[in-house]
């Protein structure tokens, strides 16, 4: 049973067991020891990079690729900045509209991939660009104003647990679990593994592919609001620098690119290892001026250790489909 | 009457900050965002150089610098380490204006002296250090009427150049030229140089292509590409009011240029660690300082002083307020390679 | 035949968007139509093309190489130190020894994605990591002064019977890549392995040490681009490449190549590049807020996509 | 009794190839319905046309009488019609189970019905599959397991019309025996079935009515039985044929070209001993899985940690990748040709040209090869590849002239040595045997053939000499009388029989 997850999952295990280590070298070296406030922190900031991280994994899962999810938080994060304030009701309704708004992002992504026929990486690069337009249009520099009670609720702790991994939890309670055995996480599997194959067997791979990409707007939508709760403020600079992390966090997470394989879960521990990886710098004593190659470089490892895992491989041909 | 008036210039009109002295030595803290960019590269290293002082050497028990990149969350969450860690004072440059009200009902909380400089916040709870935006650009728009009058014309047409869009630092400097310029019902052309010389060059050369000529230009940053553009164009020699890049002068200079450079001085980063000592130390400061802006015009241009040919063109010339503490020199800066920290 | 047609309706749209482009601006400001600005498009365009150009060549293995920046601002960094550096031998070695880093950059990406089997995407972002770390150092600590040498300066500014050198040097180094392409084995491989790797390599293929070239070259076109921009500039600056990045492959993907690999024409990165040149240049000439710039982008490359789509289907 | 589906007049048109021209076309409930023909004679659009994968280009399909369109397979599922490609549906990263359950009828996106999985377990055992776990993720089974679990997965979907194209290419006569009953059974409950197999004594099994089609046209239909198969073959290729097999080298037997000697892949194969010899053709049979692709594999260098010693034509070489192989003068035809084989999209010229790259002098940056474009035309005619010019895409080709193109591709280096596998899996007797009288002729010019094959007729009709394989080991090596049908299946099955 347990081999069995081992031998199914390697790549998976061994991001776990990657990010426990830097985990636990990270409360090793801070003053402060391990407490519910070094946690919060590092749960939060975590907590944004792990929601973008499961945008872009239903984007690779179906064989495919979202450069816009960047670009669909800041969007989020900026609305959100003008509509989640006020009464509770309007925080409520504001906070559906972001996520509803995100998500038709993402169907937009969806539609041009599904119906035009773009390749993802291309088109998603371009909506990218429109909706980073959008968000400069809502907030042309930084500001605006989150609900502090919903954005307190948010980033802080329930009885010593930081609500941000409350949430995370409960996520992948919710959809990791049970995704493998829904017709519609086997059929977004089947897509990436083997497209027309799914087609054959009666996949409604359009419908499925649609419902992907909407779901990677979701979660992107989930990110830039969560950047509201922890920042007060929109902002529609964020994008950038968060796209390209969530690719290296699915692939550290052990997800490969080319789909079908890898889970949520191991997007979540890729986007841990990154931001663990930063934050091992502050108390590191590394020249400060030196800490951005030491954080590249053991990005570098951790990826190159991942891969490694085809040295392996007896068959240079099933090194090939890496 | 704030602590040392000639350093902690208050903005007018605004109000000062004063915490209970606490004993020293210090734990000390500067959380960077982004490193890749010359001036912040200078801003660490100005406070590292600041650190290794004797003078202040003394007073502190620890000192760390860390870049978290352009990303808020991050930020706020080394921000917070820090306090968590129990340090007494931070000095960051804010990714984003509005982004640390939390942080500092936190760092209040901690008994934690937090300055913002250079990207400041948008709050009056904290001290913040700073060259006025409208001032620096204004010193720009100065200079380069000055040097057309001195000329005898008249301002009609004036090419601006923008910095990276979405900031507020970028929207007060164009404010301020607009400001400046259109009462005087001058024509101004906008084009958006990223605060980058490449990208300057390129859209000038296409502004000058397109717009025909101008009688001056007011660059934000990256102005050695303006001026390579238009003297790749042929332009007649116009006024400029450019950045303080090293670059910039030794152009200006060889090309007989007029005009003025204004200096964004990454030395900022020293007089605010500076500043969280004053701070600590239970002086009352100004809560929003503007510091004196060092600008020179071409004619004062002096190698060696002002403007070095055996430094880089990249380099910035802010290498300190004389008002606020002897200035670096430039090898007191490049000492401090990060193998001896 | 099918394949002829293709290759060469590759560069037909983002031409008849050029054409467009230059017709709109004429509109409001003549001078468009003069061969001033013309020649410094092309000029400008002629950086992007090196560039692009490397970007192509990965791309057409179906990887993409996001270490373009810092490899560009590392050439150019070093090139600039060692032209200024007063030492005659040093000076000469200066231009040759950043196309070296470029080629050493494009090798230890090569060994990512070949050996290690790691996506192209991230491990050469973490290599692109990497490489601004280690320009920070270099900043921080001896950061020499840095000079573009003259060869430098006269290839990417001045020009050659009113043809601007920057230009000239592209067509060269398109006409070596449209080379490689079309008669040797490395092109040759270079789209097979794009199609499929597998079949490749059981052919006989020496699919690593192609992939290894490939990369190899992807670097040396972008320091070779960075020692254009550091000669353009007449200086080198921490991140000078960020511009590039997006705009070489929206270049490249414009021009018809597939970002799966193994299909595309050179001629059409040529045509992609030229449009993205014009564009950019537009959108700044008639002061469009930067807002609308990002979202008119984003559109017309959309636009330009599915018609080309259209085209292929 | 009333057609279940009817074609009138149907066409399917892909550009300028006529796959299908003006079918009329029937099958009947409870009746076994083998439908024949050459590679390329359009077998395979006429069943994607019923099951909903292309849309025909003229023409109605009747569904019990009434005009229907098809639009996807999964309209075609939901209508009862049911297909088993050519080209498998499984998901490799996906487990058997998941497979068998991936958008079956009745799925929708909740959970799916786990339960049905009991069922797919018992008939997975019926038809042999007895080792295949459900658990099991797809890309760690044989081409031959895959097939199975993909037959499972078709019945499972309770089908009306049942459409078998080439299902059963990679199973041993054994499996394929079981697979047979299970279809007996179905008939029984009045199920439909289209078969479509290039194995005579399969059809001769199994059918009922026969169909031929030739190049795109439906030529006749008849009872099972009522024609000869030299009158079906004739049908099919429009000619009289001659022999299917070649006859064998009169004895001359030359000199050893491939010499291998304790070869072993841990976990792979043991101890390998094997000498092919000019004028030969090397048999290589088993059941899936019993090391001898392993073996294949390892000699062109496919392989890691391989040990042994390799010999070819004298001189000992260390081969570690295809290039080392290709170099030593080894040409190796892989099982997959879609994805190994070739480069479906590319153009036939391109991919003709593949393995030339390897003889490329001069490194990368080397231009022009050893070989002259005639060595292509002259393969080229004498396989009469069907192709419309060689810029079109090989994915153009049907699947045996694809065969032909992946073979010509090696042939024109003139290698000494040739390892092919299953080379003749999906194609029709007439390609059959001009590929046979081709490794005839190679190997009468002093190439030594190495051929592994899951159709013991080419087996022991072909070869000189068989190798049968049984777990990662020689089980037995089978020459001259020795070799029979009999013999092949029971060495195949580890049952050392008195002989
Ligand atoms: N996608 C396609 N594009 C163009 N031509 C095609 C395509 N698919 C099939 N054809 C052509 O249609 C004809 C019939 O192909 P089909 O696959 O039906 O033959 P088949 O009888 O199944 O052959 P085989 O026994 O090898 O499977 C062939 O000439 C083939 O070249
Ligand atoms: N990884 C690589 N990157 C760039 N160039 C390479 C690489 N590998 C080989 N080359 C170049 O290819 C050329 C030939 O290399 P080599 O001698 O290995 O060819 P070869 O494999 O022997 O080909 P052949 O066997 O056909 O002669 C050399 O000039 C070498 O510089
Ligand atoms: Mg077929
Ligand atoms: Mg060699």
């Amino acid at each position: 049973m347990l081999r069995d997850y081992l031998k199914n999952n390697r790549r998976e295990v061994l991001a776990i067991a990657f990010f426990l280590l830097a985990f636990v070298a990270y409360l090793s070296t801070h003053p402060r020891g391990v407490s519910t406030y070094v946690l919060t922190i590092w749960a939060n900031q975590a907590t944004v990079l792990a929601l973008v991280a499961m945008a872009q994994f239903f984007a690779v899962v179906v064989r495919g690729l979202d450069l816009s999810v960047g670009a669909v938080m800041a969007l989020s994060n900026t609305l959100a900045s003008h509509v989640v304030t006020g009464s509770g009701g309007e925080v409520a309704g504001g906070s559906i509209l972001v996520l509803a708004v995100a998500t038709g992002c993402g169907l937009i992504n969806g539609a041009i991939i599904v119906y035009g026929r773009i390749q993802p990486i291309v088109a998603t690069l371009a909506t990218g660009s429109v909706f980073t337009g959008i968000a400069l249009l809502l907030r042309p520099t930084p500001g605006g104003d989150i609900d502090a009670t919903l954005a307190d609720a948010m980033t802080y702790d329930v009885a010593g647990v930081p609500t941000a991994l409350i949430l995370l939890g409960g996520i992948l309670l919710a959809i990791h679990i049970p995704f493998r055995r829904t017709g519609l996480g086997v059929a977004m599997y089947a897509i990436g593994s083997n497209e027309a194959g799914a087609v054959q067997s009666g996949v409604r791979v359009d419908a499925t592919r649609l419902t992907a990409y909407a779901a990677a707007g979701l979660f992107a939508g989930l990110a830039g609001s969560f950047v509201g709760y922890v920042t007060f403020s929109g902002d529609a600079n964020i994008g950038p620098s968060y796209t390209l992390n969530s690719l290296a966090a699915v692939v550290l997470g052990g997800v490969l690119l080319r789909g079908g394989a890898g889970t949520l879960l191991g997007a979540v521990v890729g986007a841990f290892i990154l931001r663990t990886i930063s934050a091992l710098m502050f108390f590191s004593g590394l020249p400060p001026l030196a800490q951005p190659f030491f954080e590249g470089l053991i990005l570098a490892i951790a990826i190159a250790l991942g891969g490694a895992d085809v040295f392996r491989l007896r068959n240079k041909l099933e090194v090939l489909e890496r | 009457e704030t602590y040392r008036p000639e350093c902690f210039a208050p903005e007018p009109g605004t109000s000062t900050i004063q915490y209970d002295a606490k004993d020293g030595p210090y734990k000390l803290a500067f959380v960077n965002g982004f490193a890749g960019n010359d001036w912040r590269v200078q801003a660490i290293q100005s406070a590292k150089a600041w650190a290794a002082r004797p003078e202040n050497a003394g007073k502190i028990e620890e000192f760390k610098v860390v870049s978290v990149g352009n990303d808020a969350t991050a930020q706020i969450a080394a921000i917070d380490n820090f306090i968590a860690a129990g340090y007494d004072g931070i000095t960051f440059i804010a990714v984003n204006p509005t982004a640390f009200k939390g942080v500092i009902s936190r760092a209040k909380r901690a008994g934690t002296v937090l300055v913002p400089f250079d990207n400041i916040l948008d709050t009056d709870q904290v001290v913040q250090v700073n060259e006025s935006q409208f001032a620096l650009e204004g010193a720009k728009v100065d200079g380069v009427l000055d040097a057309l009058k001195a000329a005898g014309k008249e301002p009609k047409k004036i090419l601006e150049v923008r910095g990276l869009p979405g900031n507020s630092t970028d929207r007060d400097r164009s404010i301020a030229v607009h400001n400046a310029l259109e009462p005087l019902g001058v024509e101004i052309v906008t084009v958006v140089g990223n605060w980058d010389t490449g990208t300057s060059q390129k859209v000038v050369a296409d502004a000058l292509a397109t717009h025909g000529e101008f009688d001056g230009v007011i660059s934000q940053h990256g102005t050695a590409g303006t001026i390579n553009a238009l003297l790749a164009a042929g332009h007649p020699t116009i006024p400029i009011g450019g950045d303080g890049e090293n670059g910039v002068r030794l152009l200006m200079k060889e090309h007989g240029i007029p005009g003025v450079s204004a200096v964004y001085a990454p030395a900022m980063s020293a007089v605010a660690l500076e500043a969280a000592v004053a701070l600590l130390e239970g002086n009352e400061l100004p809560q929003s300082v503007h510091l004196p802006i060092p600008t020179a015009v071409t004619a004062d241009f002096v190698d060696g002083e002002n403007m070095f040919t055996s430094l880089p063109k990249s380099f910035n010339l802010g290498v300190g307020y004389p008002e606020c503490f002897e200035v670096f020199t430039p090898e007191e800066l490049m000492g401090q390679s990060p193998d001896n920290q | 035949m099918m394949g002829f047609a293709k290759r060469h309706a590759d560069p037909l749209i983002p031409l008849i968007g050029c054409v467009l482009l230059i017709g709109f601006g004429a509109l409001f400001f003549p001078k468009f139509l003069t061969a001033t600005y013309l020649l410094q498009q092309v000029q400008i365009a002629a950086f992007l093309g090196v560039i692009a150009t490397g970007a192509m060549v990965v791309i057409l293995l179906g990887q993409i190489d996001l270490s373009i920046p810092w490899t560009l601002g590392g050439a150019a960094i070093i090139s600039t130190a060692m032209a200024a550096s007063g030492h005659t031998a040093l000076e000469v070695l200066a231009i040759p020894a950043g196309l070296g880093f470029g080629l050493l950059v494009g090798v230890i990406n090569g060994v990512g994605v070949a050996v290690f089997r790691i996506p192209a995407m991230v491990w050469t972002l973490s290599v692109n990591a990497m490489l601004l770390g280690l320009a920070v150092i270099n900043t921080g600590g001896f950061n020499p002064k840095g000079e573009a040498s003259g060869l430098m300066i006269a290839v990417a500014t001045k020009t050659t019977l009113g043809i601007p050198n920057a230009a000239l040097l592209w067509l060269a180094y398109g006409a070596g890549v449209l080379w490689l392409f079309r008669r040797t084995t490395f092109g040759r491989a270079l789209f097979a392995i794009g199609n499929s790797e597998k079949a490749s390599f059981l052919s006989g293929v020496n699919t690593t040490r192609v992939i290894f070239a490939a990369f190899a070259l992807a670097g040396f076109s972008s320091a070779l681009g960075g020692l254009l921009l550091a000669g353009y500039a007449n200086q080198a600056y921490q991140s000078m490449g960020d511009p590039y990045l997006l705009p070489a492959i929206a270049a490249v993907v414009i021009g018809g190549t597939s970002i799966l690999g193994g299909r595309g024409s050179y001629a059409g990165t040529v045509a992609g590049t030229l449009f993205v040149t014009l564009l950019t240049s537009v959108l700044s000439v008639f002061q469009i807020d930067p807002a609308w710039r990002q979202i008119l982008f984003g559109a017309i490359i959309v636009a330009m996509l599915l018609t080309q789509r259209r085209r292929i289907m | 009794m009333s057609a279940f589906v009817a074609m009138k007049g149907v066409s399917k048109l892909y550009g300028a190839t006529k796959a299908l021209t003006g079918v009329d076309f029937a099958c009947e409930p409870g009746q076994i319905h083998a439908v024949l023909g050459e590679n390329g004679a359009g077998k395979s659009t006429l069943m994607k046309l019923m099951s909903g994968v292309i849309q025909p280009t003229e023409g109605v399909i009747e569904l019990n009488g009434t005009p229907v369109t098809l639009p996807s397979p999964r309209a075609a599922q939901a209508a009862g019609i049911v297909c088993m490609f050519q080209e498998l549906s499984l998901a490799a990263d996906l487990s058997v189970g998941e497979n068998i359950l991936l958008g079956a009828p009745g799925t929708g996106w909740g959970f799916l019905p786990r339960g049905r999985l009991a069922r797919a377990r018992k008939l997975l055992d019926r038809i042999g599959g007895e080792a295949i776990a459900l658990g099991a993720r797809i890309e760690a089974l044989t081409l031959g397991e895959r097939q199975q679990v993909e037959i499972v997965k078709a019945l499972m979907r309770a089908p009306k019309l049942l459409i078998l194209d080439e299902a059963t290419s990679a199973l041993t006569s054994t499996i394929v025996d079981k697979v047979f009953d299970v279809l007996r059974e179905l008939k029984a409950q009045g199920v439909a079935i289209l078969f479509i197999s290039h194995r005579f004594h399969e059809v001769e099994a199994i059918a009922d009515r026969v169909s031929v089609f030739r190049s795109g046209q439906h030529i006749d239909s008849f009872a099972a039985g009522s024609r000869s198969q030299a009158q079906i073959i004739d049908l099919m290729i429009g000619q009289p044929m001659d022999e299917l097999f070649p006859p064998r080298n009169a004895g001359d037997i030359g000199d050893e070209v491939l010499k291998v000697e304790g070869l072993r892949l841990p976990g792979g194969f043991e101890d390998i001993n094997l000498t092919a010899r000019h004028g030969e053709i090397v048999g290589i049979g088993g059941l899936d899985g019993q090391g001898q692709g392993k073996f294949l594999q390892a000699l062109f260098g496919i392989m890691k940690g391989v040990q042994g010693r390799i010999e070819v034509n004298g001189v000992p070489r260390s081969i570690t990748s295809p290039r080392d192989a290709a170099s030593a003068g080894i040409a190796f035809v892989p099982e997959d040709r879609k994805t190994e084989g070739l480069i479906p999209n590319m153009s036939i010229g391109e991919n003709l040209q593949l393995s030339a790259l390897s003889r490329f002098r001069g490194g990368l940056i080397g231009r022009g090869n050893g070989i002259d474009p005639a060595a292509y035309d002259a393969l080229i005619a004498e396989l009469e590849l069907k192709f419309a010019g060689l810029d079109a895409p090989v994915s153009s080709l049907s699947g045996g002239n694809q065969q032909k193109v992946a073979l010509i591709k090696w042939l024109a280096l003139a290698p000494d040595c040739l390892l092919l596998l299953d080379p003749t899996r999906g194609i029709d007797v007439k390609t059959k045997a001009q590929i046979y009288r081709l490794m005839r002729r190679l190997s009468a010019q002093g190439m030594a053939v190495v051929l592994l094959s899951t159709d013991y007729d080419e087996l022991v009709n072909l070869c000189d000499r068989v190798l049968v394989f049984y777990n990662g080991q020689i089980a037995r090596s089978l020459s001259g009388d020795a070799l029979t049908p009999e013999a092949v299946v029971a060495a195949s099955m580890g049952v050392a029989d008195a002989a």
